[in-house]
């Protein structure tokens, strides 16, 4: 099912054509979010009066004012617990932290506080926040502007995890995360900002945990996450011409996971197959085809295999960077062999 | 001003810390207390004439130095226990124990493992006070030992920049664990880190309650006008070990154990002053000694009889 | 093969009955590297003076000195960011963090700084550095510190990661940890400080990178971690009096990972079970459970089984906290249903 | 004292590290270098009156804006066009790239993606040459950004607790990205950041390449002669955008930058300089910008021959 048609448990409402980018898709989202309930800000650095260095909230300071539109310092640490406290307090504060790679200097505040608050106070503390970030290689930023880290805050038991891939659900997705009352972190991949796609005016949210099937298939089942979606469905219809069929899952949300349509696709095409832009080791890939091998064993032909970065520090040097990141080639190749075709 | 009444509610707290913290000594090495605590006795006077100053909607971060913190912002003693024991009846559903206990609907934000943990908790706090359009303020406590987290000092500067309604207390004991502040903390006045920031800054008696809730009100009044955060660096001493049961003790002197104990007890002192003052008899404070053991007593046995949480609770409260 | 008989690829020396305790075998690893290599130096909180909070320094300062034995102030991202530039320039520093839950503050020195100057430099720069932290709960104290939080540095290309279980191998590991030329992170089950346990006197080392069979066995493939592998001993005794030959590995490193011992087991045994003390989604079991499946699939006759701690902050309540602790009764039973026998 | 041929020095190194960057706007926007750059024009005078208080053999960290302190600290040009075109001459075999760069056996330790993220770095190279006994000393440096990363407070402080050779030197050119210094980094007087930890404190007119050169010859010797760290202020200003290739202008004006640009410039004050103290002829000067343009020329053509690394490389350098 793509994501032209929500799944008739999303609310939804007519596409008409409409098409927004991905960034734009979020922006709408912040807006409606801030324009329905007064206790939604942001802040982040340069997200006020620069938009964001992404450009994501190009506009908003300027209908929101900057007394909900912060810009900060250069306190990752610090930002991250402002919004904390102030979740903790009546408001929910949406936190902008530039590159995924510096959610490193937040960890112990979205893991050690943010995460826990609410266990630990049995109930009582709860803190309401999003925390929008950004993964994904590719733009010639060498090790510590490229890092893909959702595996780390995924691991994290009271943290939610959500990894839009389309405009569309980017944006339901968004609006979902800012009302749920536990943290949710959000990855967004920066190749992506400015890849159109179909969003319907007006309200609609995607619930938090619901895989979608951006493509359906029979013969094989790939499992991809954000930008590695859209590889995957250049994989399927190059392996289509081959006259394979491959099923293309997007868990949306790594927790929480829709386990149960992995599992089914899984046990239908007896092959899976998962897609991540992340460090291959101890990270996304590892879990997703654990929780596949252990609902479909039984009806698998062969291991789940895994793509994901190579186990490097992500180079700077373009022909270099371009061989640790994920590709459709890679995809179809690794799918034939899964099939046996090679 | 305060009035008599409130001189010996001030007492009356102090002495309610410190007997609680002495029974949750004996607790802990008659083995029914289980995991860590960290004891406040000696420093009573900073929670106690600090929270005083503040209103029951107003909001403290604490430590895992916490319970003075918690008793002075209004918790009850029986809850309390019942925490420590990791009871259902506990603040936190026995879920967060000694370092993580707070009366959570006093404005309690919590204790907390965290060296430095809260202090931008404190301040994000603060700026929704601010944004909510409430005259709300709220006080950061934390160590000596805390002042080199550089997530502190990034707070500061943020409460600072804008103008939050924060209030950066120091506990000042002179030791992180083991470890003498003078010998890790450089700059020969600790104020001048608030300084720094623009912020005004004091150093106060830490075992003077007095004087703490005079220091500590003035800067509430400064928050609640908008005029922003106050440093406050009480100076204090720890009489008991880092944490109970510990037996360390070569990193300070007997003498100075003693002189802080003899000569600058914040409970002592502030006994002589209300007797010297006319506010109370020794007899009065006798009774406020007694009736604070027993209801000590009577917390501890609240908590005895109060079951452990299910183990079905084991995962509830993950999520909100 | 038990840590009675080291491998005949360990530096080794006669046992000789001698015991030590977890601790002590630590801290015999730290004097006879000072006493080696002037470049190594300690630093930490309360490392000197009062011997480390876990009294695993204990004396050392005292033999060393303070300027080899360094009490910092309470700064972990500082202090980890002193070693990082100390070892850039000549020296080794082994940095210890007190609570495993405390590397959150470390992240972006250990990730983005130590992690990728060797790379980054194209191999100029180098970070010999040691980071001695703690895991494991079961000491009521709650959801700060109580985590097990070893499969982010093990997610993290560019950091090594030793995980001992018992004294011998915390003493060989460790001294190869400090000569190795990586950045190498160790966690230590505070837990088991005080386990005994034979180490030989003087040289010895353990390679990173080998994994050690602590019971040999037919049946089922028992991969435990830290202090997990003591509770799979107990648990393979047991299985042993029901007659059921249960092998247990200790992966001893998280990586580089000794991948074919874990699949060459699996292979053997056809059943697969993963004990650790993280938490369980996105963790070691998940990768632990990807590797042998994809080593091994042919020869499973089920779907490799993982056993962690629960997905929830760890709780103060004594009778809570222990439910979320993998115990022997779970591994037990878990062993008996993969082996079908219930 | 310096003497003629240093003072010109100073003058060469400012016009090539300004001809370099003028050079990688123009590869970055005819798309020959690929990713980010940040570009330093100027600032030459901070960057070059700095390290030469320095020898070889002392360190400097450096940051995202790093290409001046990289050619300052000793880098040729060619090796470092290699670096920023990705190819394997590059001084990290194109790994690094504009971010990382650095020529490593100049004592450079890298370039820095994280703002802030080498302050430690550089207290702990401070401390490894106290360990070894040698009276190396490093430069820090840091942008006005970087002053509210808790790191860089934590580093001060044991900088100053143990008496550490290092050198805190802010390039303040008074923004980061787009946000003013002054909105968000509280106090009237960025220098009480370092004095709070006892630190002797200054601020330098980053335009002055003497001044700053005799600043931090200062603090070097006190660095180099055990009396510990030295916080350095030097007020300085970007001319171009946040990055190469920026084009948002509305958060500065345009006037401000035309002060700067023609009033404060630090090639034309130091050239003015060099003229009216006889040290230069404007002939002179034009040979010296001649041969910087030629060097910069052949170190482009000398990179873009360079080949890229072999693809067997991403997999080397992960583990040492
Ligand atoms: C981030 C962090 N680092 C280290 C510790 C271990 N620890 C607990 S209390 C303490 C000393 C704190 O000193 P201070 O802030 O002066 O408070 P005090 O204990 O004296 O009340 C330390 C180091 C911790 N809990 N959190
Ligand atoms: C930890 C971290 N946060 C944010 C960024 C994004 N960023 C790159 S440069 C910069 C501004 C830095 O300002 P400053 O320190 O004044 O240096 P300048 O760019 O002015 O030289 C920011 C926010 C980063 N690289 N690292
Ligand atoms: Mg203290
Ligand atoms: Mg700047």
């Amino acid at each position: 099912m793509s994501t032209l048609e929500p799944r008739p448990d999303e609310l939804h409402a007519a596409v008409n054509g409409r098409e927004l980018t991905f960034a734009e898709a979020i922006r709408e989202a912040l807006a409606e979010e801030m324009r329905r309930d007064p206790r939604v800000f942001l802040m982040g650095e340069d997200v006020g009066g620069a938009g964001g260095v992404f450009k994501v909230t190009e506009g908003i300071q300027a209908e929101f004012t900057p007394k909900r539109v912060i810009d900060t310092p250069i306190s990752e640490a610090g930002i991250a617990g402002i919004a904390i406290g102030a979740a903790l307090t009546g408001m929910r504060p949406v936190l902008e932290i530039m590159f995924g790679d510096f959610t490193t200097l937040v960890m112990d505040q979205m893991v050690n506080q943010a995460a826990k608050a609410y266990y630990m106070s049995g109930g009582k503390l709860s803190v309401p926040m999003v925390l929008r970030t950004t993964m994904g290689a590719g733009r010639r930023s060498a090790a510590q502007h490229s890092q893909s880290l959702h595996a780390w805050t995924s691991h994290i038991p009271g943290l939610k995890v959500v990894i839009p891939s389309t405009p569309y659900d980017a944006k339901g997705l968004l609006k979902s995360a800012i009302r749920d009352n536990s943290p949710v972190i959000i990855f967004e991949d920066k190749m992506m900002y400015k890849l159109k796609g179909p969003v319907p005016e007006g309200e609609y949210t995607i619930p938090l945990g619901l895989a979608d099937v951006k493509r359906e298939g029979q013969d094989i089942t790939i499992v991809a996450t954000s930008s590695m979606v859209h590889i995957a469905l250049s994989a399927a219809e190059r392996l289509s011409e081959q006259g394979i069929s491959a099923e293309v899952i997007d868990p949306r949300t790594l927790f929480p996971l829709d386990a149960q349509t992995l599992i089914s696709s899984a046990k239908k095409t007896s092959r899976a197959l998962i897609v991540d832009e992340g460090y291959r080791r101890y990270g996304i890939t590892g879990e997703l085809a654990s929780v596949i091998t252990e609902g479909a064993f039984y009806y698998l032909d062969a291991p789940v295999r895994r793509i994901a970065a190579f186990d490097v520090p992500v180079p700077f040097s373009p022909p270099l960077e371009d061989a640790t990141i994920p590709n459709e080639e890679l995809v179809v190749k690794t799918a034939l062999e899964l099939l046996g075709r090679r | 001003m305060l009035n008599t009444d409130q001189f010996i509610e001030l007492y009356r707290q102090m002495v309610t810390i410190r007997r609680f913290e002495e029974a949750v000594w004996e607790l802990y090495t008659a083995a029914i207390m289980p995991g860590l605590a960290h004891l406040s006795i000696g420093q009573e006077a900073v929670p106690v004439g600090a929270c005083a100053a503040l209103r029951r909607d107003d909001y403290i971060t604490s430590t895992h130095r916490g319970h003075g913190h918690c008793l002075a912002k209004g918790a009850r003693i029986d809850r309390m226990f019942a925490e420590l024991l990791g009871k259902v009846d506990g603040y936190c559903r026995g879920k967060g124990g000694s370092m993580h206990i707070a009366d959570q609907d006093m404005g309690n934000l919590g204790a907390n493992g965290i060296v430095g943990g809260s202090a931008a908790i404190a301040a994000g706090a603060g700026l929704s006070a601010k944004m909510r359009g409430t005259d709300q303020v709220v006080i950061s406590f934390f160590g000596d030992g805390a002042l080199n987290q550089g997530l502190l000092l990034e707070s500061m500067n943020m409460a600072a920049s804008w103008k939050l309604p924060a209030i950066y207390l120091c506990e000042n004991n002179q030791y992180g664990e083991y470890t003498p502040m003078v010998s890790v903390t450089a700059g020969a006045d600790i104020t001048a880190r608030g300084r720094a920031f623009g912020i005004p800054s004091f150093t106060v008696d830490g075992q003077d309650v007095l004087a703490v809730h005079a220091c500590a009100s003035e800067a509430v009044a400064r928050a609640r006008a908008g005029d922003g955060p106050t440093f406050l660096v009480c100076n204090t001493y720890r009489y008991r070990g880092h944490h109970v049961g510990d037996q360390l003790r070569a990193y300070r002197t007997r003498e100075e154990e003693k002189e802080w104990e003899e000569q600058r007890d914040p409970i002592a002192g502030h006994a002589e002053w209300l007797i010297s003052h006319n506010h109370a008899t020794p007899a009065d404070l006798e009774r406020v000694d007694a009736d604070a053991r027993r209801e000590i007593q009577e917390g501890i046995e609240f908590a005895k009889a109060s079951p452990f949480p299910p183990l079905e609770e084991v995962t509830e409260h993950v999520y909100a």
